[in-house]
């Protein structure tokens, strides 16, 4: 199995790299780019079998280590 | 000799390289805006070190982009030299002047302190003034100075003798101690094919005063000072 | 959407009294709008009006010949330093903000300490820090305090790191205690110096009636939203629970493209004022600037650059997001504003005028939502004179004596348990994450007692085109030490708010500098509680005498009180960031011992037998290894000290000494061992030097026979500094020493590949690779 | 529109963070925690109306400047 993770910056929150980022991509001629955000991306390989332990084990871990919970948000699925 | 010293949003290592190129080593020193399309009268380009753009995305990503860019691409393509330090190394890379990437530090911190250097080879422009056995003694001031490059490019750069310094402890001694990013073989520095673009993390404009406590990134200076006074015409 | 109602609820929220309500309506001459009542929460916060500080403040000496702009008057003070120049420098506190977020608190913190200093129309040449955190290391396994305490060193330094070192100032000093009182609530002190000359002195005045007020940086966010009021109260579980929603994020990238567009600005003579967005942002930036300048001043927030939809006015005004700042223009000039910003791609808007009519006058959406007397809600705001009691602590703590306190029986061990305690240890850890070389000026870096920074001709701002009627910078050298040894203030705050400033001015000593002014951090607990006001107030006391004893003037500074956690308060923790100037480099001095053979002296007392701890009293060694943070400090004689540094400098002036480094934590076996291993030439290559010392013959003299050996080796006495001569010098410099009326004795030898130290009944024989690894790797360790 | 891009280091090159972040889960006790790596997520607002333009620009964008081909694959999606 495989755990994958998105962790965002939560929306209230400044992003300064999305900012620089759209920047630059308006300035090298790409039309119509509007927000930029950007977060991380996590794949972890999961030796365990069972799905729903392994889901409770990846929230957990998110919530703790994964994002820091004060400036970012996350999803994740486990496959 | 005239050098042309690169200017981009978040660069911060520009006043350093003018001071160590103007006020120590006595040449002339022209700072171009990212903006410009030209070098001017330039013999060589140094591509400063700093945070273009705020590293953001991927260190040098964003000021591979510049106008200024495109100038230092047809500028090297007809021989001229340019040094890229640090951040200006990243640059380079990024913009496919120089092989390979430069990565996070496998500490995973930023590291700023002295390292020592062993030369590779005396026969570039950037290193031809360096006594071979001598070690250099610079400082870093890094967060993604890992060198990373594919076996294909790591076995040309051997072939071709394109690196030019690895990172070594104080007996000139390859360990791992000794290499402070992780960066593959020890590259601290590399040239491309042509011998006219180099590029190196540790910063020799900030060795080129006895009261800075070590003179010898003067050495890498002054390398490219006789290598442009050894030429025919500027190249430009 | 319409505001709420004020009800007393809503104003108890917002941290005011029912006094400061009454006196609020009284200024207004009616009952506030929300955005009203925002504003005055925010102006009357403790960390916007110092009301509970202020009366003690003016008891600091704020006067010398050097003085350009003085204390309060401006967002720093600025000090003449000969030849037309001039530094701008002051520290301040971000410690509520990196309990939440210890990454973007102190990076943030990095941020606004730079703001303050360009604002002034100097360019930021270093920053230094000083930092207090919960233990990180631990008896047996660690458990989740040490692990929440490591969770904030890691991210505090790391967030100094990014922002210090994209924006490219050089990270130069700073000093770091752990403690159990820091849990929960660590400190985070940054200082930054800046350099420019008079001429180039800007001032946050809202002059000129009809000039046009630019908003220039990033746009607005509900970032931080009364952070002022935030850092003004208690920090509990909930407050911070509150601040999360709000964190303010940092981006080093902009504040440098802010720094040199403003500094590029101001070159054109374009600015009449300019302020930075600090704390209570723009609420903060439009009163303070009118009421200096006696004008007023009328914003438009719909014309404010925006992040978010939908922000209201009152989270206009109170947003503290970052890098913004507020520039008064000559009406006629705009377009070079326009110029300079778009060159730079940074956001700008033209958001308003100033008026003369003393109001500030806020509108939004066609609506005016506030109208203040600007010179009233700046200058009037409430002051208080709290009741101050001493605490009955210190009754236990005056009683304490070392009867009871078994003498050390194994002093080897015992030195390098001391190296390793993470106080004593070095810092490497954490500097080596901070750039401190950008910039080309770094003479002496972190490691030594004092750093030193060259100032040169890119030091400054450029001037404008008109440049080469201006003299060129001649070469200065500043030097700059950051102090602060909490445990002592605890237990005597007047005694050991002078070793504060004392110890700042010793470490610039040894560099070879004259002290020229300071800057403090006052980190106290809540001002309500007398106990800790009695601190906050002894505390004051003790670093006026100090800074006037040492001709330093305090030429700024912040409070930070309410500085709390579960278990109880901080220790009462000012620190002080000292500024001196040496004028010629060859009187630059380091703290390693130089070559074999060079003869130590020790400068001062060896111990202070007067007094009945012998130096012991909240001692380093006591702390560590009796586990005991008690007892009666070290005495601090200020007219010893001064003499002790009048006499190392002309010492140094000489050209005889070849290495100084003061006695503090750990005494003078901690200062020897140090003196052996803490140069470091590169990466993973120390410089290691042994030395050879007999103390045996000094305790031989009449009253200091039968001295502990604890005392003699780890005890704190002040006024202490270890020298080291070539021996050809040796006789005339103790000659020397002695004509300037400082007790000095030789110690010993430098040399050989052991600290070897003979004391009555023991001799220490500890090689010198030993002691470095423990010192040098000790932090690393607990943070892996 | 919205682009969701996810540029991840290749195989190849070494992922210290990754790796920090394994061990840091096991050791807190997480159970059959494999490999982990760290990539990033990009989500870019569009407000062109062509998704067949759009794919196309992003991924030149991705291939250009988003992702650094010597050391990072990518790969996306339009939605
Ligand atoms: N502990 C202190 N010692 C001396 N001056 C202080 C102290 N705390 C604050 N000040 C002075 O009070 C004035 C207002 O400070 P502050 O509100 O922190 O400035 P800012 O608006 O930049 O945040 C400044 O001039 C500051 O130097
Ligand atoms: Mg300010």
């Amino acid at each position: 199995m495989k755990a994958k993770i998105v962790v965002m910056p939560k929306q209230a929150v400044l992003d300064p790299q999305g900012k620089a980022i759209q920047n630059a991509l308006t300035q090298m001629g790409y039309h119509g780019i509007g927000a930029v955000r950007v977060g991380k991306y996590l794949e972890i390989e999961l030796t365990n079998s069972d799905p729903e332990a392994a889901r409770q084990q990846i929230d957990a871990a998110c919530h703790k280590i994964l994002s820091n919970p004060v400036i970012e948000d996350y999803r994740f699925e486990i496959e | 000799m005239n050098f042309a010293v690169l200017q981009f949003p978040g660069s911060n290592c520009d006043q350093d390289v003018v001071h160590a190129l103007r006020h120590v080593l006595g040449h002339s020193v022209e700072l171009r805006w990212h903006k410009e399309a030209s070098l001017g009268a330039a013999d060589a380009v140094v591509v400063p070190g700093g945070f273009s753009y705020g590293d953001y995305l991927r260190t040098g990503a964003i000021a591979r982009f510049s106008p200024v860019m495109e100038a230092v691409r047809q500028f090297a393509a007809a021989g001229g030299l340019v040094l890229g330090i640090c951040n200006g190394f990243q640059i380079l890379c990024e913009a496919g002047l120089l092989p390979g990437a430069l990565i996070r530090n496998r500490s995973l911190q930023f590291r700023c302190e002295h390292i020592f250097l062993k030369t590779s080879t005396p026969d570039s422009p950037f290193t031809n003034r360096i006594p071979p056995d001598k070690l250099l003694r610079l400082p870093i001031a890094h967060g993604e100075g890992c060198y990373y490059a594919d076996a294909d490019t790591l076995a040309r750069l051997k072939a071709n003798h394109q690196i030019l310094w690895r990172y070594v402890n104080a007996q000139g001694e390859i360990t791992a101690d000794a290499n402070p990013n992780g960066a593959l073989d020890h590259i601290a520095g590399i040239c491309n094919e042509g011998r006219n673009v180099a590029g190196l993390m540790p910063h020799p404009e900030r060795a080129s005063e006895p009261i800075l406590g070590s003179t010898d990134g003067r050495l890498i200076l002054e390398s490219m000072i006789a290598a442009l006074a050894s030429r025919p015409t500027a190249a430009g | 959407m319409t505001d709420p109602a004020i009800t007393p609820e809503l104003v108890q929220k917002h941290n005011l009294t029912p006094e400061e309500y009454e006196k609020l309506k009284a200024v207004l001459g009616r009952v506030p709008t929300y955005t009203e009542l925002g504003i005055f929460s925010v102006m009357w916060s403790e960390h916007c009006s110092y009301k509970n500080t202020r009366p003690l403040l003016k008891t600091f000496p704020t006067q010398s010949p050097r003085i350009l702009v003085g204390a309060g008057e401006e967002n720093a003070g600025i000090l003449d330093i000969g030849d037309g120049l001039a530094i701008a420098f002051k520290i301040e506190s971000h410690n509520h903000p990196s309990a939440v977020e210890p990454f973007q608190g102190a990076a943030t913190g990095v941020g606004g300490i730079v703001r303050d200093i360009f604002t002034m129309g100097a360019r930021p040449v270093c920053a230094a820090n000083s930092l207090r955190f919960g233990p990180i290391t631990a008896a047996g396994e660690p458990g989740p305090a040490v692990a929440n305490n490591r969770r904030l060193f890691g991210g505090v330094v790391a967030g100094i790191a990014h922002y210090g070192n994209c924006f490219g100032i050089p990270t130069v000093a700073g000093e770091i205690y752990f403690d159990p009182s820091y849990e929960g609530n660590p400190l985070v002190n940054a200082f930054c110096l800046g350099v420019l000359r008079h001429g180039q002195i800007v001032r946050g005045h809202a002059r000129g009636v009809g000039n046009p007020v630019f908003y220039v940086g990033p746009a607005t966010g509900r970032d931080g939203l009364a952070g002022a009021a935030f850092a003004s109260q208690d920090l509990t579980a909930e407050s911070a629970e509150q601040q999360r929603g709000a964190v303010q994020v940092g981006d080093p990238f902009m504040e440098k493209l802010v720094c040199e567009a403003c500094l590029e600005l101001l070159a054109t003579g374009a600015v009449a004022g300019i302020q930075d967005m600090g704390a209570a942002g723009l609420t903060c930036s439009t009163c303070e600037t009118a009421a200096r300048a006696g004008t007023g001043i009328e914003i438009e927030l719909d014309k404010v650059p925006q992040r978010a939809p939908g922000m209201t006015s009152y989270e206009i005004m109170l947003s503290e997001s970052q890098e913004r700042m507020l520039i008064i223009v000559h009406r006629g000039r705009e377009a070079e504003v326009k110029r300079i910003f778009d060159k730079w791609d940074l956001p700008w808007a033209e958001i308003g005028v100033v008026t003369d009519t003393g109001r500030m006058v806020v509108r939004h959406h066609g609506q005016v939502v506030a109208d203040i007397p600007a010179r009233k809600i700046a200058d009037e705001s409430p002051v208080y004179e709290r009741v101050a009691r001493e605490p009955e602590y210190l009754q236990a703590v005056r009683a304490f004596c070392l009867d009871g306190v078994p003498d050390t029986t194994n002093p080897a061990a015992h030195l390098l348990a001391l190296l390793a305690w993470p106080t004593i240890a070095s810092k490497n850890w954490v500097y080596r994450q901070y750039d401190h070389m950008v910039r080309n000026n770094s003479v002496v870096g972190p490691g030594s007692d004092a750093a030193v920074l060259r100032i040169k001709e890119d030091s400054v701002p450029a001037p404008p085109n008109a440049a080469s009627a201006l003299r060129p910078v001649p070469e200065k050298f500043i030097a700059l030490s950051v102090d602060g040894n909490g445990a002592y203030v605890y237990l005597d705050p007047y005694e050991g708010s002078k070793i504060v400033v004392a110890e700042a001015a010793r470490n610039l000593a040894c560099t070879g500098a004259m002290p020229l002014g300071a800057t403090d951090n006052l980190n106290f607990g809540n001002p309500h509680n007398p106990e800790l006001f009695w601190q906050l107030k002894e505390s004051v006391r003790g670093l006026a005498d100090a800074c006037r004893a040492f001709n330093a003037p305090v030429t700024g500074g912040n409070c930070s009180l309410y500085n709390q956690h579960p278990n109880g308060p901080i220790d009462p923790t000012p620190t002080v960031a000292m500024v001196g100037l040496i004028e010629n480099p060859e009187h630059i001095t380091t703290q390693w011992f130089k070559d074999e053979g060079d003869v130590i002296l020790l400068l001062g007392e060896l111990v202070d037998t007067s007094d009945p701890l012998l130096g012991l009293g909240g001692s380093a060694y006591l702390q560590l290894i009796h586990g005991m943070k008690n007892g009666t400090p070290p005495r601090c004689d200020l007219a010893r000290e001064k003499e002790l540094h009048l006499a190392l400098r002309a010492l140094i002036h000489s050209g005889v000494v070849k290495s100084a480094h003061d006695c503090s934590e750990g005494g003078l076996a901690v200062a020897l061992a140090e003196g052996c291993i803490s140069q470091s030439v590169a990466r993973a290559t120390p410089r290691l030097i042994g030395a050879q010392v007999d103390l045996t013959p000094l305790t031989e003299a009449p009253g200091r026979d039968g001295i502990r050996l604890d005392a003699l080796l780890f005890g704190e006495t002040q006024g202490r500094i270890l020298i080291s001569v070539d021996a050809v010098n040796a006789a005339k410099v103790l000659a020397q020493a002695r004509i300037l009326g400082v007790p000095t004795a030789r110690l010993g030898t430098v040399g050989g590949d052991a600290l070897r130290l003979q004391v009555p009944g023991a001799e220490l024989n500890c090689p010198v690779r030993d002691l470095h690894d423990r010192w040098w790797n000790a932090i690393a360790e607990a943070m892996h």
